[in-house]
């Protein structure tokens, strides 16, 4: 597989049993992901994303067909990536420093160059003033914020984000968006992102993989063109109205009653 | 058999007995009487209230829930000093048959061998005055340790988780008898402890003034009972595992060793069932007064008593 | 803040002097003798007058209590791990540990004194089968019930089992331990004293007994009162260091009801 | 999927039949008398034995349990609404609630006997005693945790009070109430054989004090054996009647624990 | 008051008080709705909507002020709207026909002519087949959908929808949007609505007032003069893209960090 790939999928399937039946989840399943590259996948509720991210996380492991990371399709894939999960999962009983230093606790990293590590991190992206707060104190926007660092802060190379911004407000969402493309932009990390959101989508990535509902296939692939950095009036311009209206009536055909 | 044989229809007079116990041995004489229907003859409707384990007789009889109760001679005195005046109508065994008992094996021969020794009691107030002067009166020291025991001192005894209790011979001392079990026995009344009744009847001051004719009759079929339990110990266990029932007296056998040794006891030869000495009713109390074992409601020990109106031998049948 | 909260005891302390007063009245009336029912006032002259044998007692029993909540808690959190990490225990232990919970523990001491004699063992036996339930319980449920993405988390992070459990899964099981244990304290008391009758030289059951015995019946609910108080006191003081320990913890219910005790 | 939730029970079963075979051998091997511990073969030859005095003394305590708990029930719920509408009431009863649970009941025995006498009564007041608590404690909770949201739904469309009572707070507390009945239930024929041990004719309590102070030890665990098993159906009884009166509640942990009963 | 107006309020304040401090939550609030109109709230977090909508809907009373549904300042106003909060507050225990029958039954109406109401528009709008299903089984936006129904069905004439769609995720909102505008249409209701989503609002709306962060004042009403019916492609019209820009702007001023 082309080592310039951050994640090479071939034919990944993934069924599961329930009872008697056999739900087919993924249905053949190739993608690729360019190193440094954002790629988002998009697709109806429920048709298998995070079910593709499992086993792209390691947590799970496909009925059949390949996945490799770096190029390597044989070594167990957990810790190889940075999973970020839809609700931000902070642990309650650690501070918000403690909570982004997880990462290099479960690595064993020697603690006082993680922590340094961290706070510069934490000042960058507008955290410092809350790095001794415990979650429970925060906004869902902040959260988000320190969810997101602790996931860079594991595995900054390569990052999988599952909807993490699929529960916050439509404003909040708005500022979010900008912040982690900074943050992408700061780490050159190669990114695999869900959302349900088409503007989203255009606004954040690379490529965009439209997947059919349940069992997924891969229904169309996006590239897409506009300019670098974006920003939200990109959204406005002819050709991102042209791509918004296909994805969705793509994906409107999709949705269930 | 039963009933009231004689007078034709009689107003029949309710009388309630409370138990400090399950039916057990020292009860014949009124499980014999209610059998032979000699309470109806009297007049009386007597009933047995069911053992309540959480209460004593005396409070039953105190606060009007009993006619009469089966206390015992400390029982009365500790009541009277608690400030819950009951009276001893009746005496139910002449002499203490109750004894400081060890494991023949324990290498204990004398009382003064249980210095230092691990003593299971029951948590009476007397309790210690009485082992201490035991062992003194032997030429002890009187230093043991009191463990309060709540389940059966003798499968304690057994197990060698203490080394001496005491028990009533009438009972587990027969008991151990049977089951083979070898006991080395200092019994309480010959080992320099004034004797002393256990158990006994009791009632309360308003019982007596109110109903004394009432009193006379119970105590008259209950003393025809125990004569009758004193010369046919045999016959008297089985009305008693009769009445009492299979689940009280799994073992018959057991009941009739048992009451064959209570029988000796009702009455001196010669002497009728149920009389209390003044002497008897002087020494024990003075005891128990002077060793610090008895205490008024709150606790604090109490130094004087007025012991006469304690008990009273007016509701028996007149001796011949 | 701390004025406000007692203050919010101010109509409890009213009621319970009400009711007080009324059982002073009721006494005095006649209707039962002094004993069967004392007095309050008697009963606190009893208090008074008995301190002193009264406090010896209450150590002992306090510290058979003490040492038997130690080790229902060691024995509750090894049987929670047992249960919340592998399903065949599971299965195996918790129906016969709720079995457990319906037997009438009295009925196990002669056997106790068989096993144990009358030192302080029994006692911390029995208060160790009253407390480790709850503790075991809660934590065992807590210990299964941590959000499995939280978990999924870690294992994304290729974090060992045993990461997972000390980085997760028991700081995530310390309230409802808390929990556990403030039922657990709650219980412990009564554990003791039914320890100490099984066979004891002291403690604030053979108090009562040898009280009942010597029918000084305002000594023996001068006992009953401080074994109520300790029963408070150590669910005040678990309170109290559940707060301390979980800074991060706030109640969900905050103000308004605490856990509650269960039946002693 | 019935016969999946019988065959979940196979692993508690073994270790169960393992520790009764362990007990036997230990019996027999001398170690302690019968007279202590009786054998399990003894015991079931005990249950056997004495089944008819057995069965009578249990439809005994199992009345005065049932009806106990209907009183717990009533008065429970009463107090509940009492304590989850008035924060006046919450205040003033609530702490003497808590207290009153740290009282060893067995101390109003004697109490109870001159007011009772030997009836049914002094055990329903028990059973009561025993039980209402966590079902007051649990509904009350659930009175107050009802989401305010919905509350404020209600009370935009106008509605009363007593509507919001009837058609929100209520069902939504019957989980909870479900939950402290079953703990109730677990506590309830303790509560049976506690009150019989303020006096009674028959029972299973009264079996067993006779039982004891005739040392026949078969028939005192073949007693408890009974004791347990009352519990136990009271237990799922419980659940039982749960499953089908809340079609719509889904417990949050199914197939793994069920509600834990609590201490006796 | 006009009587032409469903809702009047004129110089409507709310401040709370939080210890020694008062907070001001609403600072003079005058705002309008039509008969049959649908208006729009958009503001910041926390800015003081939700407080506005308490004061409406009778479950709270102003500082200061005047709120005048139908013209009439001085009943009370418990009852006289169909109010919804965020969550669809769907009674577990209710099927779904019972949920959507609530309304009724707190106003003690016949049983049987609520029922074959409620029958009538479950048909209608799609839930007939879940009307004895428990709320448990449905996904959220059906959950949202029983909830909506549930307030017409209390009153038709005037809603207050408090974010309802913000928690769906972002292809099912799309499909309830339309769902709504369809309800509004079918009984000619005047909506108030809140959302923190632009593009939402001007698909929705036919005014649209801009609140400030708290206290909340107005800081623009802006009439959208989109084509009605509004469908989803006259967003992409230039007016459109321009007002939503506008907006952004706006808004994203008085977001806090
Ligand atoms: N362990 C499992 N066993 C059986 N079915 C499963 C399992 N995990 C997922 N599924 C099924 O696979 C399908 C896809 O689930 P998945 O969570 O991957 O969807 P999704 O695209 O992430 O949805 P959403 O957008 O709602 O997050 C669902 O229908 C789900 O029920
Ligand atoms: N009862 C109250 N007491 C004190 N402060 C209150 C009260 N109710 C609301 N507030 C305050 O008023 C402010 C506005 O709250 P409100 O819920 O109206 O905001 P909102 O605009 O609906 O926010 P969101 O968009 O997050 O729903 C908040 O700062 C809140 O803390
Ligand atoms: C059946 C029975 N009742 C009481 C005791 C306790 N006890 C032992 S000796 C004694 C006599 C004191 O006067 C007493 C009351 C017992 N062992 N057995
Ligand atoms: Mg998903
Ligand atoms: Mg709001």
């Amino acid at each position: 597989m082309n080592p310039g790939y951050k994640l090479s999928l071939r034919g990944v399937t993934r069924s599961f049993r329930s009872g008697k039946r056999t739900v087919e989840v993924l249905s053949s399943i190739d993608m690729d992901v360019r190193k440094g590259a954002f790629v988002t996948l998009i697709g109806p509720s429920g048709c298998g994303k995070s079910t593709l991210f499992n086993i792209i996380a390691g947590l799970d492991v496909p009925s059949s067909g390949t996945v490799a990371i770096d190029g390597d399709a044989e070594s167990p894939r957990a810790g190889r990536s940075g999973y970020m999960l839809q609700q931000p999962l902070l642990l309650p009983w650690r501070t918000v420093e403690e909570n982004i230093l997880l990462g290099p606790e479960v690595r064993r990293e020697a603690r006082q160059q993680a922590r340094e590590e961290a706070r510069e991190l934490m000042k960058r992206f507008g955290l410092a003033e809350f790095a001794q707060q415990y979650p429970a104190t925060l906004s869902g926007g902040m959260k988000q914020r320190v969810a997101l660092l602790r996931t860079v802060l594991f595995n900054r190379s390569f990052l999988l984000l599952d909807e993490p911004l699929g529960a916050l407000d439509a404003l909040t969402r708005l500022s979010l968006q900008m912040w982690l493309l900074d943050l992408w932009q700061s780490f050159q990390s190669s990114v695999l992102f869900i959302t349900h959101d088409v503007r989203e989508a255009l606004l954040l990535s690379d490529r965009i993989y439209v997947l059919s509902a349940r069992p997924a296939r891969i229904l169309r692939v996006v590239d897409v063109d506009l300019p670098r950095p974006r920003r939200q009036e990109h959204l406005a311009e002819a050709r991102a109205l042209q791509l918004e209206r296909e994805l969705l009536s793509l994906l409107l055909k999709e949705q269930p009653v | 058999q039963r009933g009231n044989t004689q007078g034709g229809p009689q107003e029949m007079v309710k009388v309630t007995l409370a138990p400090d116990w399950t039916p057990n041995t020292n009860y014949t004489g009124v499980y014999v009487a209610q059998k032979q229907g000699w309470y109806h003859e009297q007049g009386i409707d007597l009933q047995i209230l069911p053992y309540s384990p959480n209460t004593t007789p005396d409070t039953l009889v105190v606060n009007n829930k009993a006619d009469i109760g089966i206390s015992s001679m400390e029982g009365v005195v500790a009541d009277a000093a608690a400030g819950q005046p009951v009276t001893s109508i009746a005496a139910i065994f002449q002499h203490n048959t109750s004894e400081l008992v060890a494991l023949a094996d324990s290498g204990i021969k004398r009382p003064r061998d249980l210095d230092g020794k691990i003593y299971g009691g029951f948590g009476a107030p007397y309790e210690e005055a009485v082992v201490r002067e035991i062992i003194k009166k032997d030429g002890g020291k009187g230093d043991f340790k009191n463990v309060i025991v709540n389940t059966n001192v003798m499968d304690a005894l057994k197990q060698k988780k203490i080394d001496f209790a005491w028990i009533f011979e009438g009972v587990d001392g027969v008991r151990a008898d049977r089951e083979g079990l070898k006991l080395i026995r200092f019994p309480i009344k010959d080992h320099g402890i004034p004797d002393y009744y256990t158990p006994t009847f009791i009632t309360s001051p308003r019982q007596m003034k109110e109903k004394p004719d009432v009193l006379r009759k119970f105590m008259a079929a209950t003393a025809k009972g125990y004569e009758y339990a004193r010369e046919h110990p045999e016959d008297a266990a089985k009305m008693l595992i009769e009445l009492g029932g299979k689940d009280a007296f799994p073992d018959p056998d057991f009941v009739i060793a048992s009451q064959k040794y209570q029988s000796q006891y009702y009455a001196d030869p010669g002497q009728p069932w149920g009389w209390q000495e003044p002497k008897v009713w002087l020494g024990y109390p003075r005891f128990m007064l002077q060793a610090g074992a008895v205490m008024d409601a709150s606790g604090k020990p109490v130094k004087r008593l007025e012991i006469n109106t304690l008990y009273t031998n007016d509701f028996l049948p007149p001796k011949k | 803040m701390k004025l406000r909260r007692i203050a919010a005891f101010g109509p409890a302390f009213v009621v319970a002097l009400a009711l007080l007063a009324l059982w002073e009245v009721y006494v005095r009336s006649g209707i039962v003798t002094q004993s069967v029912l004392p007095s309050p006032l008697a009963v606190v002259q009893a208090l008074v007058d008995r301190s002193d044998a009264l406090f010896a007692e209450t150590v002992q029993t306090l510290l058979e209590t003490l040492l038997g909540i130690v080790v229902a808690t060691v024995l509750g959190l090894l049987l929670a791990l047992a249960l919340g990490l592998s399903s065949l225990v599971r299965q195996a232990l918790y129906p016969l540990l709720v079995v457990s919970q319906t037997v009438p523990l009295v009925a196990l001491a002669p056997l106790l004194l068989i096993w144990f004699g009358y030192d302080i063992q029994p006692k911390i036996v029995l208060v160790t089968l009253y407390c480790f339930f709850p503790i075991t319980v809660a934590c065992a449920d807590a210990l299964l019930s941590v959000d499995p993405d939280l978990i999924r988390l870690l294992q994304s992070m290729r974090a060992s089992n045993w990461q997972i459990l000390w980085m997760v899964r028991l700081p995530a099981a310390l309230p409802a331990f808390f929990s556990g244990l403030r039922i657990a304290a709650t219980y412990s008391v009564t554990g003791a004293i039914v320890g100490e009758y099984v066979g004891a030289e002291r403690g604030l059951g053979i108090y009562m007994v040898k009280a009942v015995n010597a029918h000084a019946t305002a000594a023996v609910f001068a006992a009953i009162v401080i074994t109520s108080l300790l029963s408070l006191f150590l669910f005040v003081l678990v309170s109290f260091i559940e707060r301390l320990a979980l800074p991060w913890h706030q109640r969900t219910l905050p103000g308004k009801f605490g856990q509650q005790p269960e039946r002693a």
